[in-house]
């Protein structure tokens, strides 16, 4: 059926309330179980492990890392980007499905922070769509729950991913 | 073997060991801070977002561009533009900071002769842009701004603007009382 | 051990090698040359005076302009029994980068010598596996170098231009959010 | 493990090369191993590194001596203090400053602090890999009060920044010692409690015992450093060898293994952790009053006499540097520090040309020898002892890349 409209876009009326509520459905349980990779590159990582452990507890909110790219949603990149390990990166991020979600913690994933060397990249969104940008060096436990319910927002207010064919 | 070495093969005895003491902490109070609900007090001089001090007598910045943070600077983040001639008071034109550039280390704060910029306790300040934290001078006021908001005393004390291990006399004069005063009724 | 007696030991031994004895903060270094290091190494391990076990650290320097020679490979020494240090800097010239290898007598050298190698282009004889080890295989220049830039070459690695390559391509297949 | 080899009864087999990392959750950060296996058994291991090089030591030649010191923390962020106390410590030899009795005590307990609490990661890692998951969130727990205290005392968790060139940077404070002596007093049972875990857990055991064994000449050949060296035996302890801070006055002890494994590195560290404990408890009691920096020790900005200014428009990249250039001597030479840190043997080798610049830097990390020494400590073992391998030698990559 998707493949007819795609070409001609068909407005059946009505439609608009339902399958907005199935968005809504959709993404509430999307952004409820969000499966972060475990994917540590330097100190933000030790944060991110920070924020996994009891005291913080990223379980409450339905965060469990994975440590398979082919069943994560979102990919944590957690730590200075080198140019020889910018290939993996994106090697990894290939691998995972559709919906996936990039969020750059701390100053060296956001723009290369303190190294601006010839061995580090500038800012991982020279090769990846970051969606949140999370500051700090490294940041907090908190700081980080901050962006993933940034994350959460984002996925909520989606409205396209589920109901391609409208 | 003797038995007992046989009854603790049989009974798995030490890591029912293990267990016991898992089952123990099952009854004590969890240690989780449910955090968007409940957050850990920051300690203060937490070193968090950075924001320029807003002098409460003419509601402008105290920065007087000597460039020295830009100097100590050590993933060199701050960005300074100002006019005038040697011998002159300096005005300042531009005073940016990449606030993701930055690793937070406190150095601009340490070094400053005016207490003028500072790192706030607020760490919450994820973005889904880039631009969004490059912070330029109003931006940074605006921060300072927030900041105060929420301080209850008409004074800000920050304990690392005066770092206790350098002696009193060897600081600026503006330096040594290190605080600033916060103008309560100021219109913003 | 003291290390004047340290220095006599090996003066006695290899009259010719030592070029230079420095002091600097408590701490000798000796400067020799490059020919008969693996003999002057192997003595300073073998012999029951000396007896230098653990070779703390292995690294190149540059000394591009200030020195007639241009690197130097320095080797620190510490004996775990006797409690005695030395630091021992072997001279190469810019066109001749090339040195024994101490692999044999320390195993722990193995990844310094390769490290020195990445980062300096100093070409250690005799390794076992004399390959780049921080860097990429096909990386260009040794970033060490007083003349490397500190940003590194105009061009990006072309590991990191493929990936730029792929992202780009790849950009058009990913579902954003309309507006 | 003793492997037996099994009847072949015709049936084709060769070697397969597994590729384990760069992204995999036991290899601490992004450290790649390619093994060579016959079956389940490792027969050759060659480790990749260099996924993490940043360029520590070329940066460091660009910037100021104070400047350098953030830098240190992001080599080994699990122990920051330790990394930015040894290069204070190697920079201070080099300037001839000695830092007052009192900052001497406030550095050496703040070092036992952060090799507790490096431990504790270690362990909590170290017994995830393994199988033990309990024993994660327990470290974690106190790992947190450790950070907290961090926090109280200078405003950041991990990267500390903390010391300064002949001194510290900040007093403790009262709240902070008051906090610091419910955890010392606290801290020995919880090892108690990590011990319960896994002190005799059978699989524990069977894991850990006689996996990636080394001889104590073997060790010391390799390079190998800190517990990874004295679980083989070898009394080589920078805190006793070359005493730096207040080690010279502190008494404690040395505990040494005598198999070379992975049990005895695990039992190496357990208990030094303890003496940590006990090394902070004479610290605290013997810290003298007085001041916590030198005074000749320099400023941030290398106190530059006078300002020499651009007029209008200044561009800031690079211009530090001519300022420290030319205004700031530091004597010329070349010197080796180390300090031990929770890893090993953490030093720093700076050629200074007099300016205020290193004109190089050289960190001896111990990551990076330990790196070396896998293929020789997994050889011949099954590929999950790989992971206890790695594990014993607590690598963290920031420090062994650079």
């Amino acid at each position: 059926m998707t493949k007819d409209v795609t070409e001609d876009v068909k407005v059946i009326p009505g439609t608009n309330a339902f399958i907005s509520t199935i968005d809504k459905v959709v993404n509430w349980g999307r952004c409820g179980s969000l499966w972060p990779m475990t994917f540590g590159l330097a100190c933000c990582a030790i944060e991110m492990m920070a924020a996994g452990a009891a005291h913080y507890d990223l379980d409450r909110f339905g965060i469990l890392f994975r440590a398979s790219p082919r069943q994560s949603d979102v990919i944590i990149i957690a730590g200075t980007v080198t140019y020889k390990m910018a290939p993996v990166i994106r090697k990894v991020y290939d691998q995972m499905p559709e919906p996936r979600y990039v969020i750059a913690v701390g100053s060296c994933a956001c723009s290369g922070g303190i190294f601006n060397t010839y061995s580090t990249v500038q800012g991982v969104d020279s090769f990846l769509p970051v969606d949140v940008y999370i500051p700090g060096c490294p940041p907090r436990p908190e700081a980080f729950f901050e962006g993933l319910m940034k994350l959460q927002d984002k996925i909520r207010s989606e409205e396209f991913k589920w109901s391609r064919w409208r | 073997m003797t038995f007992r070495d046989i009854a603790y093969k049989v009974f798995f005895i030490e890591i029912l060991k293990g267990l016991a003491l898992t089952l123990k902490v099952f009854f004590t109070k969890p240690v989780t801070i449910k955090y968007p609900h409940e957050r850990r007090p920051v300690s203060p001089g937490f070193r968090g977002r950075h924001a320029m001090v807003r002098d409460p007598k003419t509601g402008k910045e105290r920065c007087v561009a000597c460039m020295k943070c830009a100097m100590v600077c050590p993933s060199q983040c701050i960005y300074i533009k100002y006019t005038g001639q040697e011998g002159e008071s300096r005005h300042l034109v531009k005073y940016e900071i990449e606030a993701y550039r930055c690793i937070y280390c406190g150095y601009c704060v340490e070094v400053c002769p005016m207490n003028a910029i500072v790192l706030t306790e607020h760490y919450e300040y994820a973005s889904y842009k880039r631009e969004d934290n490059y912070f330029d001078k109003d931006r940074l006021l605006q921060n300072w701004d927030e900041h105060v908001r929420n301080i209850k005393a008409d004074k800000y004390f920050n304990k690392f603007w005066r770092p206790l291990g350098i002696d009193i006399g060897r600081l600026p004069a503006n330096k040594r009382d290190a605080v600033v005063e916060i103008n309560d009724k100021r219109s913003d | 051990m003291r290390s004047n007696e340290i220095v006599n030991k090996l003066k006695e031994a290899f009259p010719e090698e030592i070029i230079e004895v420095c002091s600097f903060a408590n701490q000798t270094s000796m400067v020799v040359k490059k020919q008969r290091i693996v003999e002057v190494m192997r003595f300073l391990h073998d012999n029951p005076g000396l007896n230098f076990g653990h070779l703390q650290d292995l690294c190149g320097v540059d000394y591009k302009d200030t020195k007639p020679y241009r690197f130097e490979v320095v080797y620190q020494l510490f004996s775990i029994e006797k409690e005695h240090a030395i630091r021992i800097r072997a001279m190469l010239p810019e066109d001749d980068a090339t040195i024994d290898t101490v692999t044999p007598i320390w195993d722990g050298a193995s990844w310094h010598e390769r490290e020195c190698y990445d980062m300096f282009g100093i070409v250690f004889k005799g390794h076992p596996d004399l390959r780049r080890i921080l860097m990429p295989e096909d990386w260009q220049g040794h970033p060490l170098r007083k003349d490397y830039p500190l940003k590194g070459p105009k061009e990006y690695w072309k590991g990191f231009q493929e990936v730029l390559r792929k992202a780009d391509e790849y950009r058009q297949y990913e579902t954003k959010v309309l507006d | 493990m003793e492997i037996t080899e099994g009847q072949n009864i015709g049936l084709h087999t060769q070697e397969l090369t597994l590729n384990m990392g760069p992204q995999h959750p036991a290899t601490h950060g992004v450290l790649r191993l390619i093994l060579e296996v016959d079956g389940e058994v490792v027969k050759n291991c060659i480790p990749h590194v260099g996924y993490l090089h940043r360029g520590v030591e070329k940066l460091a030649e660009y910037r100021a001596y104070p400047s350098v010191m953030p830098l240190t923390d992001r080599l080994d962020y699990i122990s920051s203090m330790v990394n930015n106390i040894g290069y204070c410590i190697a920079v201070e030899r080099l300037m001839g400053i000695e830092p007052p009795p009192r900052a001497k005590y406030i550095r050496t307990l703040l070092s036992e602090l952060t090799r507790i609490s490096s431990h504790l990661l270690w362990l909590a890692t170290h017994a995830l890999d393994i199988g033990a998951m309990t024993v994660f969130l327990y470290c974690f727990r106190e790992r947190e009060w450790l950070l907290e205290l961090f926090e109280m005392l200078i405003g950041a968790r991990l990267t500390v920044s903390y010391p300064r060139i002949g001194g510290v940077r900040c007093d403790v404070n009262r709240e902070f010692l008051c906090n610091l002596k419910e955890f010392i007093k606290e801290f020995p049972d919880r090892i108690v409690q990590y011990e319960t875990l896994i002190d005799q857990n059978r699989i524990w055991l069977k894991r850990t015992k006689g996996i990636g064994v080394i001889s104590a000449e073997e060790a010391v050949r390799w390079g190998l450093t800190g517990a990874t060296l004295r679980g083989s035996g070898v009394n080589y302890d920078v805190r006793k060898k070359m005493p730096y801070d207040a080690y010279d006055e502190i008494d404690f002890d040395i505990p040494l293994g005598s198999n070379g494994d992975v049990y005895d590195r695990y039992r190496c560290r357990m208990e030094e952790m303890r003496q940590s404990v006990k090394i902070i408890e004479q610290c605290l009691d013997r810290m003298p009053e007085g001041p916590i920096l030198a005074e000749d020790a320099p400023d941030l900005d290398m106190n530059p006499r006078g300002h020499r200014m651009l007029d209008g428009e200044f561009s800031v990249w690079g211009a530090g540097l001519a300022f420290t250039d030319e205004f700031v001597t530091t004597p010329k030479g070349e010197l080796y520090s180390a300090v031990e840190a929770p890893k090993g043997e953490l030093g720093f080798y700076i050629v200074s040309d007099g300016t205020g610049r290193p004109y190089r830097m050289r960190l001896r990390s111990p990551s990076f020898i330990h790196a070396s020494a896998i293929p020789r400590l997994c050889k011949g073992h099954y590929i999950a002892d790989v992971i206890a391998v790695i594990g014993t030698i607590d690598i963290v990559m920031g420090e062994c890349d650079r």
